[in-house]
């Protein structure tokens, strides 16, 4: 290592002296000095849109409106499960609210007096107003994600005075105020969008895609689509404690190969996206400080369509769940960087959470059998697909339940989907068997199960399984919840998760980790919700 | 007759001539002999096709069973190649992909030697160039070479999805101009040459001047264009499977075990990707060698 | 001049419909759905047939061709979904990048190739001419992104010789002010040598891997055409005259000699335009391949089909320049009518 | 012989590896050139002549060594001597001149340029005075306009031309040897006439020696002073060249005398001595068999390249198109042969493609037979009836037999595609009847072309062509690239053949005297027009054309005894 260093340093003076002008020296203190206020992110794609209104916004997107945006509230930290600070999701603290009072059907919050957006006009409850109306309004996903807190039309918000605004319900929920931390109910400063709004663009999308109109903690200096955003830090923020880091480049690069070269060497200095083994081996490694979290309210799981014979069977589903080689994809696949979703002891209770562990264990004989009850002694044929995106963790996953599902007599062929192609496929919901993660950022149980196992048949309920009997578990305990009916609740909680692995659709494996690896002198990681970075707690020293 | 024969003997005494497969073998022998290299290349490519044909006979392990306990272990005794992610034997599957890469290539290189070569010979049928069809044949080749071929590879594997039929067409297709080049550049030098202009003396019609007369003289430099298409799209097929359009898994084909590997390589689990990418490449390097060598025959400059 | 220039462009037009149409159709089979990309997560069937229609993908094929066609003609490219930009923005900024790499990487491969190829010709049938065809081969028979990766470890990784592979500069270096594009030449331009530095630097392995591969088609065409050169009777009467064996070598054969090296730069540039889209996936290049490539991952219409477009063009326009190039080399080509 | 000799080489052996082992290409040759001297080297195509020129020159082929003996230039032995002496006398000391002179010239470097280079190599001039003494060698050669066409470059000057600015080059340093190697090969006869007679004078002038390699016996007696003679490798003969003509010694050179076509001798003469049979008697000629009116071919005068002329300059006007044929009429008769004859590019081989109806003309009518074929389009023409009437014997025997199809295949082709002939047996059998009338041993129709010489291919050639009993044969200068031994044998075969069969020839040539051995009538074409027609014997022995005088005149005269 010190030789290493002495090479560097070498072949930098060596450079600068052959550089043969005085300039290259002042140019390298300098350099040196902005090294050190700068936080360095790699990973393998960034955004394509700084709004999450916007239309099509991917996921990179989010950490940009997350960051450069502020919403009303946010939530408080806890100690998280590994000792990481994690968001507590019953906890709200003000951002550009000062205060909230949550009333029996609305919420009022008054807003900071000197919170400014970044072109230094102040935020006034008119801006909010126009914020809200346009998520709801403007489609896609920002109207959906507000849907699920019952946040439906702009009625249900109302500017009180212009510092004061009220927020109505139509509809008792427990989500409503939640949804309202999350990040698609960010502040935008409407006069600035307005004046670059269009009759066929009246939400001036077009603008907000390539600029921040917003009040949050950083601001972005430079973006090169798919190469990099540059962001600096907002000296005028007011929505908490300024933060530490002045300036954070957030470099694209495809290779994870190079990305966790790049780490090693010191070069970058936080990755989240690397190969679950190379967080493993540089967690063993221990010159690198890496944080696993797991997904809140998140499991992968194989999926089984239920209307596509032989999947409409449940003898074959639970054979399936007996075939799936579970140990194999914890140490091949997860590298162990995962929590087990399987293998509950035979007696434990249920409990009233989400995700936990099924009782289901990999037992081959017993697969067979079941397989034989149902009429398949000598198996079937059919196509296992996964999403192409997320390749490192799907392709040995599909390849290891393959392996396993033909000792069983079921042969599979493997369905590589294109990540674009994904969402689409699933939506026909024409895949007999694929694999999947699914993960809400509401942390409740009902939440997840309304999404994924309702007889309203959404998009993740990618196995179009439709119950009435779980519809009305489903049904009671969000009734119970948003009234705060525990003991109904518990029951209904626990009835339609014994339901589900009764009924098996799909097979949850595991929940995934979000994993991240940082250099040693870089503190203040928070886990939240959306699992991508918070800027504003990172510190370097 | 008058005119005596004797003052115009055979110019290689009187020794009985060889028929032409004969002495095109013992030409070949004299390259081999010649040019170390080749003669190495020619028993390489023997060698692969020996695996195309034996390689599962011949892995010691079964390249599809995985086991977990031995993922990812480095080169040993056990394991000559070292073991994959999932445990599977690298060296068996390194033999096996043989016959998959072997088939791409071959396969894709008989399409396109019979689609390029036939649409040449149709153009230069049509009336010696300047015919419909040959403007046709010109146009589409000169569109398929305005693309940059590996994306144009890409774009189709992706729409028509990745199968090895896919991949194989796509193969076929990239190749298309360079057969057609030379078939037009080819007969273009023959078509004028005396035999030609003899031929069509004796009544044959331009179609079967084309496919009798040009054609067969054009063949052997075809061949050698194959061997050195095959090293192409063995490495396309690769290139396809780095960017995620290859094989479907868990098939082994060594493009697609470079490219799983290459995520390994950092972390210092060389072999996965070192293995498969030898073996491409010396297949590749095999084919062009071998191309080079099969030039060598049937130059006809080189024969003395 | 410039008109004999356009009538050479205007043979070139069937080509380029031919790529717009074939790029058309193809990026519409494309199995990804733009609608579903447009319209989120949680779309409904009904979200997503309102998207299409919004975004006409609703309408008969020719009616989109007949669109895709005019927007063109007006310059637009469309929009990627990936950067969220215009096409034509996004072309322009990476292009470049593309070509600033190509080039480097095609100009090494010339430096070392050709001097290769006429001591192969020259010592024909030595060890020499063994090694050159063995090692040359070597380099066209690897996968490029394996000869990349291996680099990125080999002298990134474990020797430290090389900086981070995170694209064109350094990331705390000052990006040069545009002038050609060309980091290597802007940074030259505004004499900030750190930059040139550091742009060096970074361009050094991709543009070595772009090299390796390209070595072999013009080590072995210079070594063809070195050889018929060195056997042609003008060499003869050269040595005759009793002309020294570096005239006879550089001045009499080479020259002639490199007229098919010309032609078949065309070639080799179009060859390596295909491996940049891999070289710069592995070297996080931000140049037109690695965008192309990403688009085309996502089914990503626009962008492939602007990138296609682009491509054709550069190839016509190099094939111009090629024709020209042979023009000022060959008196032939050049005074014959 | 004088004392002390230029070059004196003694057993000379050259040795070539080939694939079949070590081949002796010139074996314990003696030769030697006085001061001021011309030595003809004469021989037949592999009889060693270049190889012992390269040999002395020491620029042989990587393949090729000397195996023995001595050559001792002025009393320096080359055989020894460093490559950096023998670099420094190519082109100072000994030069040398070569065939094909555009090719021996560097396409892409001026002419002025490339003389430059020997003068500056030898130190014969500076950077200041290079150019005007290029200028001088120029003109010298008696180039006219030298400074104009010192930036020249090699295709813009014609063949002649070139081999002026090569032989500018060869004796820009004033050397005492000069090597010329079939200078004149491929050159037309008044081309070549001009080329020898000023190398002779410049030699005579300066006094060097000369060494006049070729195959033509008639010019190595005709500016030579003594005459070598070489058969497969070795010296024959080495005489005085009057006594060669008068008196040769050896059964070779005899041979090869006899086969030299000259004035005042018949068909029969050109075979050895007692291998003559009587000529069979002359064909009256009967009516009109093909008959040409008014033909015109016309060329547009735009090439590939015109992109390119336009681009480097601008003045290219849209040319009138350039006539090859220019309002031809002639006549064939039955039984008749007619010699059509004129340098290269005087539109005689347009011609024959033309009536052959492989090219379709621009105006004009072809009658044959009475019906005006002309007017068929040429792709057409393959399929119709009289293509078995009119065949062709081809220029070059190699490469009109496909290299892929055997000596019998190539004579059954026209049986079988317009022979209406079927069965394996019958073709085969009417194959080697034909085989036997051209002399050809049918053991060899199941070669293919490259185990044949030259000879048997001509007569494959000849084969296929009177395959379908034609009525017209056109020659395409059937001899040109033959050896003259071989030349007489198969002169002789066409005119056995032409008795035999009743056919008319068309023969086309650039060669006089071969013309008048051939023919009954003969037509002198130049620039698409024929400017003389008449018997053979009255055009060459009495030409009234000035034209055509000037042909007859080019053609080198050997010493008569």
């Amino acid at each position: 290592m010190k030789r290493r260093d002495f090479l560097k340093s070498t072949v930098a003076t060596a450079a600068v002296s052959a550089g043969g002008v005085p300039a290259p020296a002042i140019w390298s203190s300098a350099k040196a000095q902005s090294r050190a206020e700068t936080l360095l992110i790699v990973s393998e794609s960034g955004p394509n849109n700084l709004d999450i209104h916007g239309v099509g916004t991917n996921v990179p997107g989010y950490e940009a409106s997350w960051n450069c945006y502020d919403r009303l509230i946010s939530h408080e930290m806890k100690e998280g499960p590994n000792g990481v600070p994690y968001y507590d999701r019953d906890k709200f603290k003000p951002e550009l609210a000062e205060d909230m009072n949550v009333g029996d059907m609305s919420a009022t919050f008054k807003l900071k007096k000197n919170a400014v957006f970044h072109d230094g006009t102040p935020v006034t409850a008119k801006d909010v107003k126009w914020s809200l109306d346009r998520a709801v309004t403007v489609g896609g996903f920002p109207t959906f994600q507000m849907k699920a807190g019952s946040l439906e039309k702009p009625e249900q918000f109302v500017v009180v005075d212009d510092r004061t605004i009220r927020v109505d319900f139509i509809r008792k929920d427990r989500l409503t105020i939640p949804d309202l931390a999350v990040i698609v109910p960010c502040v935008v400063n409407s006069e600035l969008v307005k004046k670059h709004a269009t009759a066929e663009d009246p939400w001036g999308l077009e603008y907000t895609k390539q600029n921040v109109a917003g009040s949050g903690a950083y601001k972005i200096a430079k973006w090169t689509p798919g190469v990099d955003v540059t962001f600096e830090r907002n000296e005028a923020w007011t929505g908490g404690p300024m933060p530490k880091v002045r300036r954070v480049i957030w470099r694209v690069v495809p290779s994870a190969g190079n990305r966790r070269a790049l780490l090693e060497r010191g070069d970058a200095d936080i990755s989240y996206d690397l190969p679950n083994k190379d967080f493993v081996e540089l967690k063993n490694d221990g010159k690198l400080s890496i944080v696993s979290t797991p997904y809140s309210n998140g499991i992968q799981y194989i999926g089984m369509n239920v209307t596509k014979p032989p999947f409409d069977n449940v003898k074959v589903r639970q054979a399936v769940a007996y075939a799936l080689p579970y140990q194999k994809i914890m140490d091949a696949v997860m590298f162990g960087l995962s929590k087990p979703m399987f293998g509950a002891a035979a007696d434990a209770p249920t409990e009233v959470a989400w995700p936990q562990a099924h009782k289901y264990n990999t037992d081959l004989a017993k697969a067979r059998q079941l397989l034989a009850e149902a009429g398949y002694p000598n198996g079937f044929e059919t196509t296992i697909s996964f999403d192409l995106g997320f390749a490192g963790i799907n392709e040995p996953l599909c390849v290891l339940a393959q392996e396993s599902l033909q000792q069983i007599g079921v042969k599979t062929t493997i369905n590589k989907v294109p990540g674009a192609n994904w969402r689409t496929e699933l939506n026909k919901k024409e895949m007999p068997l694929f694999t999947n993660v699914f993960s809400g950022w509401l942390d409740y149980p009902e939440y997840f199960f309304f999404w994924c196992y309702d007889g309203q048949n959404s998009v993740f309920n990618t196995m179009s399984y439709q119950n009435p009997a779980m519809d009305k578990l489903i049904a009671g305990a969000r009734a119970a919840a948003a009234t705060g009916d525990k003991p109904t609740y518990d029951k209904d909680v626990r009835g339609f998760v014994d339901l589900a692995f009764a009924d098996a659709p799909r097979v949850p494996l595991f929940q995934p980790y979000v994993n991240v690896a940082m250099q040693k002198n870089v503190s203040g990681y928070q886990y939240w919700f959306h699992r991508r970075l918070d800027y504003r707690a990172l510190v370097k020293a | 007759m008058s005119a005596p024969a004797a003052a115009d003997g055979a110019p290689s005494g009187q020794q009985r001539p060889k028929g032409r497969f004969a002495e095109t073998l013992s030409h070949a022998r004299h390259i081999i002999g010649e040019n170390p290299v080749t003669g190495l290349s020619f028993a390489l490519f023997a060698l692969l096709l020996l695996c195309a044909v034996f390689g599962p006979l011949l892995s010691p392990y079964d390249p599809l069973a995985s086991d977990t306990v031995a993922a990812l272990k480095p080169p040993s005794a056990h394991h000559w190649f070292g073991t994959d992610q999932l445990g599977r034997d690298i060296l068996s599957r390194v033999l096996v992909a043989t016959r998959l890469d072997m088939l791409i290539a071959i396969l894709s290189v008989a399409l396109v030697f019979f689609a390029g070569g036939l649409a040449g010979v149709a153009g230069v049928a049509a009336g010696f160039f300047g015919g419909w069809t040959d403007r046709i044949v010109g146009r589409v080749s000169d569109t398929i070479m305005a693309f940059p071929l590996f994306v144009l590879a890409m774009g189709i594997v992706a729409a028509l999805g990745n199968t090895v039929t896919n991949i194989v067409i796509t193969t076929a297709i990239i190749n298309f101009p360079l057969y057609t080049r030379i078939v037009r550049a080819e007969a273009n030098v023959r078509r004028n040459a005396g035999y030609v202009l003899a031929a069509r003396l004796t009544g044959n019609s331009d179609t079967r001047i084309a496919l009798t007369t040009i054609l067969p003289n054009i063949l052997p430099i075809m061949v050698v264009q194959m061997s050195l298409t095959m090293g192409y799209a063995i490495l396309n097929a690769a290139g396809l499977s780095f960017i995620g359009l290859g094989v479907r898994p868990p098939a082994a084909e060594w493009g697609i075990m470079v490219a799983e590997g290459s995520a390994f390589i950092v972390s210092g689990e060389w072999w996965i990707a070192l293995f498969p990418g030898l073996a491409l490449m010396l297949a590749v390097f095999c084919f062009n060698l071998v191309g080079d060598g099969l030039r060598d025959i049937v130059d006809p400059l080189r024969r003395t | 001049m410039l008109k004999t220039i356009g009538d050479r462009i205007l043979t070139t037009i069937p080509a380029l419909i031919g790529v717009v149409l074939v790029s058309f159709l193809l990026t519409r089979v494309l199995p990804g759905d733009t609608a579903a990309y447009f319209a989120g997560p949680a779309a409904t069937p009904q979200a997503i047939a309102e998207v299409k229609a919004k975004l006409g993908l609703d309408k008969p094929l020719p009616e989109q061709f007949a669109k895709y066609v005019v927007d063109l003609a007006h310059g637009d490219l469309g929009q990627s979904l990936t950067t969220g930009q215009p096409v034509l923005a996004d072309l322009t900024s990476r292009l470049p990048a593309s070509a600033e790499l190509t080039l480097f990487g095609l100009i090494l491969s010339l430096v070392i190739a050709i001097p290769l190829g006429v001591v192969a010709a020259v010592r024909q049938g030595s060890a020499v001419d063994h090694i050159c065809r063995v090692v040359v081969t070597a380099g066209v028979s690897l996968p490029v992104f394996f000869t990349g990766l291996i680099l990125v470890y080999v002298f990134y990784f474990i020797l430290q010789w090389s900086p981070a592979p995170l694209g064109r500069i350094d990331v705390f270096a000052t990006t040069p002010p545009t002038v050609t594009g060309f980091y290597l030449i802007d940074s030259l331009v505004v004499g900030d040598y750190e930059a040139f530095r550091s742009a060096l630097s970074q361009m050094l392995l991709p543009g070595v891997t772009l090299a390796i591969f390209s070595l072999a088609p013009i080590a072995r065409i210079t070594r063809a055409s070195m050889i018929s050169a060195l056997s042609a009777e003008f060499t003869r009467t050269a040595k005759a005259s009793g002309l020294s064996p570096r005239r006879v070598i550089v001045t009499y054969a080479l020259r002639n000699a490199l007229l098919p090296v010309v032609t078949t730069l065309g070639m080799v540039f179009s060859f390596l335009l295909g491996a940049n889209v891999l070289v710069e996936k592995v070297f996080a290049w931000p140049g037109v391949g690695s965008y192309a490539v990403e688009a085309l991952i996502a089914s990503d219409f626009a962008p492939v089909q602007g990138f296609v477009l682009a491509m054709a063009i550069i190839y016509v326009v190099l094939n111009l320049l090629i024709d020209l190039a042979y023009g000022v080399i060959d008196p032939r080509v050049r005074m014959s009518s | 012989m004088s004392a002390v000799q230029l070059l004196d080489v003694r057993d000379l052996t050259v040795e070539f590896a080939t694939r079949r082992g070590v081949v002796q290409a010139v074996r314990k040759v003696d030769l030697s050139v006085g001061k001021g001297e011309t030595i003809g080297v004469v021989g037949e195509s592999g009889s060693g002549k270049s190889v012992t020129s390269y040999a002395v020159m020491r620029i042989l082929d990587r393949a090729g060594r000397v195996a023995g003996g001595s050559v001792s230039f002025s009393g320096l032995d080359l055989l020894t001597a460093s490559e950096a002496d023998m670099r420094d006398l190519r082109g100072r000391e000994m030069s040398m001149i070569f065939q094909n002179p555009r090719a021996a010239l560097n396409p892409i470097r001026g002419v002025g340029r490339q003389i430059e280079d020997v003068l500056r190599q030898h130190a014969q001039a500076g950077s200041d005075d290079a150019r005007r003494k290029a200028i001088e060698a120029l003109t010298q050669v008696r180039i006219a306009r030298p400074e104009e066409r010192y930036n020249a470059y090699p295709f813009e000057l014609s063949g002649g031309m070139c081999q002026r600015v090569v032989i500018a080059l060869a004796l820009a340093c004033q050397p005492r040897l000069l090597i010329a190697d079939e200078p004149t090969t491929g050159l037309d006869v008044t081309t070549q006439k001009a080329v020898m007679d000023l190398i002779v004078d410049l030699t005579r002038e300066r006094g060097m020696s000369t060494i006049l390699i070729t195959h033509d016996l008639g010019l190595a007696a005709a500016y030579c002073d003594r005459v070598i003679v070489m058969e497969k490798g070795e010296v024959v003969e080495s005489a005085l060249s009057s006594t060669i003509f008068g008196n040769p010694s050896h059964a070779y050179t005899r041979k090869l005398m006899r086969a030299t076509p000259r004035p005042g001798i018949t068909l029969r003469d050109l075979l050895p001595e007692g291998e003559a049979t009587p000529l069979p008697p002359p064909v009256p000629a009967g009516e009109a068999l093909l008959s040409v009116e008014g033909l015109v071919k016309e060329y547009p005068r735009q090439g590939a390249s015109r992109f390119m002329a336009k681009l480097f300059r601008k003045d290219v006007a849209d040319a009138a198109p350039f006539r090859a044929v220019d309002g031809l009429s002639f006549e064939v008769r039955r039984g008749e042969s007619v010699g059509l004859v004129g340098e290269s590019g005087c539109g005689k081989s347009t011609t024959s493609t033309i009536v052959m109806r492989l090219l379709d003309p621009t105006a004009g009518r072809i009658l044959f037979g009475g019906q005006d074929i002309g007017a068929i389009p040429a792709r057409d023409f393959a399929r119709h009836p009289l293509r078995a009437k009119i065949q062709m014997v081809f220029q070059d025997p190699t490469d009109s037999l496909n290299p892929r199809h055997t000596a019998g295949r190539a004579i059954a082709d026209p049986i079988l595609r317009l022979g209406g002939l079927r069965g394996g047996r019958t073709v085969r059998t009417r194959c080697e009847d034909l085989a036997t009338l051209v002399g050809l041993p049918t053991d060899l129709l199941d070669r293919f072309p490259h185990q044949l010489s030259g000879g048997q291919k001509a007569r494959v050639g000849i084969a296929r062509a009177i395959a379908l009993d034609p009525d017209l044969v056109i020659l395409d200068e059937p001899t040109a690239a033959l050896d003259v031994s071989v030349q007489a044998i198969v002169l002789n075969l066409l005119a056995d053949l032409k008795a035999k069969l009743g056919m008319s020839y068309l023969f086309v040539s650039h060669d006089l005297h071969v013309v008048r051995l051939l023919c009954d009538r003969v037509i002198v074409m130049k620039t698409g027009q024929i400017v003389e027609q008449g018997s053979a014997a009255d055009v060459i022995d009495t030409p009234r054309h000035a034209y055509t005088r000037e042909l007859v005149a080019a053609i080198p005269h050997p010493p008569t005894s």
